[in-house]
């Protein structure tokens, strides 16, 4: 490759399909950027500590940027400053960091809660039981989340949670739970879920349940599922796994030169709902039934990113 | 003698895959240097207590499911204590830690030797149990560290009269580890406590009439443990200056080095110093496979494959030595 | 011994010894107990969907469990069936795409038999620890598993209407997947039971050296265990499939630790010689209701899960008291 | 004698479930005195050690330590009142070296050190690993780990079974120079030389009571058998063979052909033959190689020279399989060697079966019914507590490693020692059915430990000493007198002078030096 710069990566969740779409935008990004001559991909499950380990790997590599999705935002901070002190770019992507020396491309995750909440809500007149389907228990995504959906849930005093649950982001325990929740036929009137989706809806479907409105992400599985199942009302928030290529584009930008006036960059989500002929085009021009389910839809970002829906897919990064 | 030697041998030729492996690095990466051998020896801390609380229950004949789950659960309690404490506030807290790692690991033992349930259920019930309980301390990563506790693992140690190229290569990490196990290994090893310990693991039976109180040293064996498990959640704290409630891959890791490091599964063998030798071989592969930018997924397959075929090789020498 | 059958024999003891001696009793007893508790806290929840629900979550841990009984009777583990299910799962929503139906579901098996002969021969010809063969063995597919991955994303995936079918559909209120249980369940208790090789599993977990003397081959049954206990996860891999319809790259991975509590609970000894299948549907089903009971609670996520590890360890203790004590 | 006793044990009961191991046993020691422990196999004499040990606990009885009564809940409270036992197995922990097992039980290495060189064994180093130890060398440091914290009463459970009989004899010194020195010591062995040797008095166990207790003076050995068996004494030297059986041809080929084998270094030079419809006995002390005599012709072991010819066709065995293949089937004597303790007395009988990988599949249940039911029948085993065969006797035990055999038709049989720990009357029906099997036309091999059964079963008696086959006897000339200095190694004709059929006038301390 012509690319002059090496980049290191380091992601901490492996085998789920948002992350391994993020990865997949970073090699993506880096091929179609031409600046990047190798990536250094730390890609395992590990915590805090062992992204340490990773991090500091990639400072012995000598890469010249590194772009990481933090296993939590304060956890890592000592490794982001060594790498700073080292004279390496560091970008965070996804959530954001304590060091002041890294710069952030992040979605906002407690706005992506109160943003499907406060949809929700509104679905529901305002009034009624909703089952909150939460992430991860003790992961800090999930408790960033849940600050916006009770953000929401303060400005609707007559809705209450029916169920709170952690799905773990597991699609065969929410799906349990979801189906032992309607066995115990406690009356609600919507769901909310942290991202696990479609079979949340299929459970719905199987069950001959009443299809009550559902909020979930942009994952190419519910996306398809909110044109073609019938009579279901619900809305996708994005959450674009693309954040990574994202990531890749800014830290080529400070290594070029071009800093950014600010520190942090927040992608904002959208909404697509089905209620609204808008939310419905949006979802149509959105839906991608040739993407694996688990896949957010929104591959690309607008003035992020420049990599074609093929190169994502292809999921080859510089020299591979 | 022939076994003697076959067991100092295998964490001798760990030794040389180590020293080997610390070659292939500088070929690789001809700057690696001291700086970066203190980020392995922090990237060992973690791991090498979690191995160490795993070895000392399979010398005893057993294994400890919940290994990862106490670290979390001492790791949030840690952090969660100092959260907007004192400095001096954290020289309660890691006595109190070490403490309750140590408690829990003997309820752990109790628990085995009282319900008679095999060991495997009893810790992976308490694996349960102890994430819960880290869930409650904490519900998302959080909590503080005190700086000197932080500063403990990071920077070398200045000796005087040693120039500083040398003792640049002497990281606090590693010096933290060695004086932690050797504080409670070297004297357990010395004690008949020790001896008792390895005797349960080779032969309970012998053990007991050789007048070994098996059950107490069972417990022992687990309180241990769990002492070990609360100094890897303290590494962790200190590390990351936070708690985390979820468990790292900690578990696993450290079945795949105790083995690795020569000690049998069926108890009674082997040593501390193999493991963590393995342990730093662990790491120092993962090193070199990001040095060397191997794609991610492929490294999966080299750390399964290195496990298998080191066993496998271990057992095929075993076959040949009985013959 | 003729003064024990004189002297009469206390209520509670003969009691006990009836259910030493019939131990699946207890075992429903205990399942029925959980039911009955989650039928006291949500009244109404015990119903034909929830128990056709039930089953059907359960139909997938049982197998599992039951690779888990196999191979503990024996004195072994099996840690990489969690791996192979996912590995068969994924591979078959994603060649069916591009494939026959057959040639996927061929290739979908083509890896369980690849690591369960792997790790019959670590496990029965290198005599490795089974938990430390099958581990790595499950590290490496999940290693090959991703890269595989890569391969694929722009094929995307479908779930065969066929395993949607078995994995969710209901017949007049039996869930269809009990088409695929029964017969399987049932094959497994001839075989442990009725066949010369499950008479060898239980022998040979009960005294190796007894088999050997007696002309058994260990290897040979190891291999054999090894490479049934993946095939049978691998089918697994496709009902589960069909169930949650979502292929992941960690679909089955959760199920693996439950599997190995399924088959303890049901009585299979982890020392081997002793267990046999029905008690370990039985500790499959008891896990399952297990979870619902705590989805239902409304307590702290941490409180639930201590109560689980609690309830798991008394089950099993209360169990083991009641089966031991002869 | 007027001296309080040492040790003092009443009324001591065990039960293991429904088996009693223990009704009402008593013992008396005194001090300074060397007291046997005697009684059949099953007696009870091991267990009575543990309790006395605290090793196992005693549903009843009261022990009495100088006086006091104690109630001993642990080894380690056995060893603080003063009471080291060597078990019957050995008790080193198997992964530590020497020196850890001493500081694990708090022992004083420079007197372990000297009672080592005393009891034979000049060259001991401390640091090897227990495991990698021969057995007999570990019964020794068991016995010099007890003696180096000079117990008062010393407890030594069959010490001298496995000791070659030049350790034998340095035990036998020590341990009488003990009782020498005013402490006691409890002495457990089936060999009545050692025992008229060394003990000053005996209590005698019969079915877990204390049936006697007598003075050893010479010619009590008759007292003693009398008291031991009980009413079922059976000292008949009626020869099992008929006299048809005896007509009967001898096969021109033998069906098994053993020249010059050699295993290690514990069995070199080893050449006989063993013909369809005969039993041949082996003799040898303990340890003198019939084990791997044994476990070679079963395929257990390699040999590491020699050949084996089965109906004249050569013959290497890597496993088990290839031996049965070849029509021979091993009856180890340890049972917890040949049965899956915790299966049915039906699946033990059909293990064989299963063996072969073309018998995997469905079990044809009628067959294999009345398969299993003739074998019982024939064997005539108690079959109350089939479920499981570990809760069947011990004799019952034995008898379904021997029905498996029979129903799987093996045409040879290797039997080692398959009446030990079993009663009398299962010993004669043990005898009636080896001998019926030579009838049938199967050839039987059969190493027994009491040499009296060789009369009654065998054909010809092949003796075996210090690995070497030292001498091929006809049954007629087999007496007790004549195997028992071939066993020594005493070439035929010697007179005799060791074990009870000493010449009296000889003195019985001067055993005779092993002539390899
Ligand atoms: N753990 C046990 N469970 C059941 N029965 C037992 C157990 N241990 C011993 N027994 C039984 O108790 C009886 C006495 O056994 P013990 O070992 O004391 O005999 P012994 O006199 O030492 O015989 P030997 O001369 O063969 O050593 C035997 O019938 C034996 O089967
Ligand atoms: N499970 C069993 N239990 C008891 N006896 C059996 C069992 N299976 C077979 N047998 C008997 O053992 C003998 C050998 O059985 P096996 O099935 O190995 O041979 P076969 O089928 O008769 O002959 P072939 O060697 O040609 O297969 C037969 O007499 C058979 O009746
Ligand atoms: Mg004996
Ligand atoms: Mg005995």
């Amino acid at each position: 490759a012509a690319g002059k710069y090496t980049i290191g990566i380091s992601n901490t969740v492996q085998g789920n399909g948002w992350r391994e779409e993020m990865v997949c935008a970073m090699k993506a990004q880096a091929l179609a950027s031409g600046e990047v001559a190798k990536l250094n991909i730390a890609h395992r499950n590990t915590d805090a500590a062992g992204q340490l380990e990773d991090i500091r790997n990639l400072i012995s590599a000598k890469v010249d940027a590194i772009v990481v999705n933090p296993a939590d935002p304060a956890g890592i901070k000592a490794g982001l400053e060594e790498a700073t002190k080292a004279g390496i770019v560091v970008v965070a992507v996804d959530q954001a960091v304590t060091e002041p020396s890294a710069y952030i491309i992040s979605n906002n995750q407690e706005q992506y809660a109160y943003l499907g909440a406060k949809w929700l809500f509104g679905q529901m007149g305002g009034k009624g039981e909703v089952f909150y389907m939460r992430g991860a228990a003790g992961a800090s995504a999930d408790s960033d989340r849940d600050k916006g959906f009770k953000k929401a849930l303060a400005e609707f005093p007559d809705v209450k949670v029916a169920q709170e649950v952690f799905t773990g982001w597991q699609q065969d325990q929410a799906k349990q739970q979801m189906l032992s929740f309607l066995a115990t036929g406690t009356p609600f009137n919507g769901v909310w879920t942290s991202g696990i989706d479609n079979v949340i809806v299929d459970a719905l479907v199987e069950s001959q349940a009443p299809l009550v409105p559902v909020v979930g992400a942009d994952n190419a599985g519910f996306v398809g599922q909110l044109s073609s199942v019938k009579d279901l009302v619900g809305a996708a928030v994005t959450n674009p796994g693309s954040i990574g290529g994202a990531g890749v584009t800014l830290a080529l930008q400070i290594l070029d030169g071009k800093k950014p006036a600010q520190q942090t960059v927040l992608v904002d989500p959208q909404l697509w709902d089905n209620a609204t002929d808008e939310g419905k085009a949006k979802l149509k021009a959105a839906a991608d039934p040739s993407l694996s389910p688990e896949w957010p839809v929104s591959i690309s970002i607008p003035d992020w990113t420049t990599y074609t829906k093929e190169q994502i897919v292809a999921c080859k990064g510089p020299g591979e | 003698m022939s076994h003697f030697l076959r067991r100092q041998g295998w964490v001798t030729g760990l030794f040389a895959l180590l020293i080997v492996l610390f070659i292939v690095t500088k070929l690789i990466q001809p700057g690696y240097g001291s700086g970066d051998f203190g980020s392995l020896a922090r990237a060992v801390l973690p791991y090498a207590f979690a191995v160490a609380a795993q070895t000392v229950v399979v010398i005893a004949g057993g294994i400890d499911l919940s290994v990862a789950a106490m670290m979390a659960l001492t790791s949030v309690t840690a952090a969660s204590m100092m959260a907007g404490a004192s400095e001096e506030y954290a020289l309660f807290v890691v006595p109190f830690v070490l403490a309750m790692g140590f408690v829990l690991g003997a309820v752990n033992g109790m628990l085995i030797v009282v319900t008679r349930v095999p060991d495997i259920v009893v810790t992976l019930a308490m694996l349960f149990v102890l994430q819960g309980a880290a869930l409650l301390v904490l519900g998302a990563p959080g909590g503080s560290a005190a700086e000197w506790l932080k500063a403990l693992i990071s920077g070398t140690v200045p000796i005087p009269g040693v120039p500083d190229a040398i003792d640049a290569w002497l990281p606090k990490a590693l010096l933290v580890l060695i004086v932690c196990l050797c504080f409670v290994w070297i004297p357990l090893r010395r004690s008949r406590l020790g001896l008792s310990i390895y005797a349960i693991g080779s032969s309970e039976l012998a053990a007991f009439r050789s007048g070994v109180p098996v059950a107490r040293t069972r417990i022992v064996a687990y309180a241990l443990s769990g002492l070990f498990s609360a100094m890897g959640g303290l590494a962790l704290t200190m590390s990351t200056g936070i708690g985390a409630p979820i468990p790292g891959p900690y578990l696993l890791a450290s079945v795949a080095a105790v083995v690795l490091g020569g000690v049998a599964l069926g108890g009674g063998k082997g040593g501390l110093l193999g493991p963590i030798v393995a342990v730093f071989v662990l790491r120092l592969v993962r090193t070199d496979l990001t040095l060397l930018a191997i794609d991610p997924n492929v490294t999966a397959i080299i750390e399964g494959a290195i496990m298998v075929a080191v066993v496998m090789f271990g057992a095929f020498i075993t076959m040949r030595g009985r013959q | 011994m003729s003064t024990t059958a004189i002297t009469p024999v206390p209520f509670g003891r003969r009691l006990k010894r009836f259910m030493a001696d019939r131990p699946l009793i207890p075992l429903i007893i205990l399942l029925i107990i959980l039911v009955v508790i989650l039928q006291i806290l949500r009244p109404g929840i015990v119903n034909e969907r929830w128990i056709a629900n039930t089953i059907k979550f359960a139909i997938p841990l049982a197998i599992l469990a039951g690779c888990q009984t196999m191979t503990m009777l024996t004195g072994g583990i099996d840690l990489s069936v969690g791996t192979v299910a996912t590995m068969s799962a994924f591979i078959m929503a994603t060649q069916v795409v591009n494939q026959d139906p057959a040639v996927a579901f061929l290739l979908a098996m083509m890896p369980a038999v690849l690591i369960g002969l792997v790790n019959g021969i670590g496990v029965g010809v290198f005599r490795v620890h089974p938990l430390i063969m099958t581990l790595g063995t499950s590290l490496i597919g999940t290693g090959c598993l991703q890269v595989y991955q890569r391969t694929v994303i722009a094929s995307g995936a479908k779930i065969p209407d066929f395993l949607a079918w078995l994995g969710t559909g209901v017949t007049s209120g039996f869930p269809n997947a009990l088409l695929l249980f029964v017969p399987l369940a049932a094959l497994i208790v001839f075989t442990l039971a009725r066949t010369g090789f499950g008479r060898l599993l239980y022998a040979v977990g009960d005294n190796e050296r007894a088999t050997r003397l007696s002309g058994v081959q260990y290897w040979q049954v190891i291999t054999a265990l090894y490479v049934i206990s993946s095939v049978l996860a691998g089918i697994t891999g496709l009902l589960y499939i069909g169930l949650i319809k979502a292929p992941s790259l960690s679909l089955a991975e959760p199920l693996v630790l439950p599997s190995v509590a399924a088959a303890v609970i049901g009585g299979t000894s982890i020392f081997g010689g002793r267990g046999g299948y029905t008690g370990t549907i039985i500790g499959a089903l008891i896990l399952t209701v297990l979870t619902t009971l705590l989805t239902i609670l409304q307590m702290p996520e941490g409180a639930r899960r201590i109560l689980f590890g609690l309830i798991v360890l008394f089950v099993t203790a209360a169990y083991l008291r009641i089966v031991e004590e002869r | 004698m007027t001296t309080s006793p040492l040790l003092d044990a009443t009324g001591v009961a065990k039960n293991y479930g429904a088996v009693a191991a223990l009704r009402n046993a008593s013992l008396s020691v005194l001090p300074g005195e060397v007291h046997a422990l005697m009684g059949a196999n099953g007696a009870g004499k091991s267990t009575l050690v543990k309790i006395l040990t605290g090793a196992i606990q005693a549903n009843a009885g009261r022990i009495l330590i100088r006086g006091e009564a104690r109630d001993i809940r642990s080894p380690a409270a056995g060893r603080r009142a003063g009471l080291l036992p060597v078990y019957q197995e050995p008790s080193l922990i198997p992964d530590l070296d020497v020196l850890s097992n001493l500081r694990l039980t708090g022992t004083p290495v420079e007197p372990f050190r000297a009672w080592v060189r005393e009891l034979g064994i000049p060259d001991l180093d401390l640091r090897d690993t227990a495991r990698d130890i021969p057995l007999a060398v570990l019964r020794v440091l068991d016995l010099a780990r007890a003696l180096a914290v000079e117990p008062d009463v010393l407890l030594l459970d069959e010490m001298t079974a496995a000791l070659p009989a030049n350790l034998a004899e340095k035990v036998l010194e020590v341990v009488r120079r003990q009782g020498d020195s005013g402490r006691a010591v409890i002495f457990i062995s089936h060999r009545f030389v050692e025992i008229s040797a060394l003990c000053d008095r005996a209590t005698v166990l019969r079915d877990g009571e204390t049936v006697g207790v007598v003075d050893i003076v010479p010619g009590v050995e008759e007292k003693i058998v009398e008291l031991m068996l009980g009413t079922r004494i059976v000292k008949t030297h009626v020869a099992a063979r008929s006299a048809a059986e005896k007509a009967a041809p001898i096969a021109a080929r033998p069906r098994i052909t053993v020249r010059n084998l050699r295993v290690g270094t514990k069995l070199s030079d080893v050449s006989f033959d063993l013909g369809d419809g005969e039993v041949a006995g082996v003799v040898a002390l303990e340890g003198q190689g019939q084990d791997e005599l044994f476990s070679a012709l079963a395929g257990s072991i390699r040999p590491s020279g020699g050949t084996i010819e089965v109906d004249g066709q050569p013959a290497k065995f890597s496993h088990p399989i290839d031996a049965i293949r070849a029509g021979i089937a091993y009856v180890p004597g340890d049972r917890s060697e040949a049965l899956a303790m915790q299966r049915s007395v039906r699946e033990n009988i059909a293990l064989p079966f299963s063996a072969a990988f073309r018998n995997w599949g469905p079990i044809n249940m009628h067959r294999e019914r009345a398969k299993v039911a003739s074998a019982i029948e024939r064997l005539q085993i108690d079959t109350r507590a089939q479920g499981e065969v570990q809760r069947l006797s011990g004799g019952n035990q034995q008898k379904v490693t021997i029905a498996r055999w029979i129903a799987a038709d093996a045409r040879t049989i290797l039997c080692f020692d398959p009446t030990r720990g079993i009663d009398v009357g299962t010993k004669q029906e043990i005898y009636k059915l080896l001998r019926e099997l030579a009838g049938n036309g199967k050839s039987v091999l059969f190493y027994t430990s009491e040499l009296e059964e060789v009369q009654r079963v065998c054909d010809r008696v092949i003796v075996i000493f210090g690995g070497r086959l030292v001498d091929i006897f006809p049954v007629e000339e087999a007496d007790e007198p004549a195997l028992m200095r071939a066993a020594y190694g005493l070439p035929r004709g010697v007179k005799a002078d060791v074990g009870i059929l000493a010449d009296p006038t000889a003195n019985t301390s001067d055993a005779p030096e092993a002539a390899p």
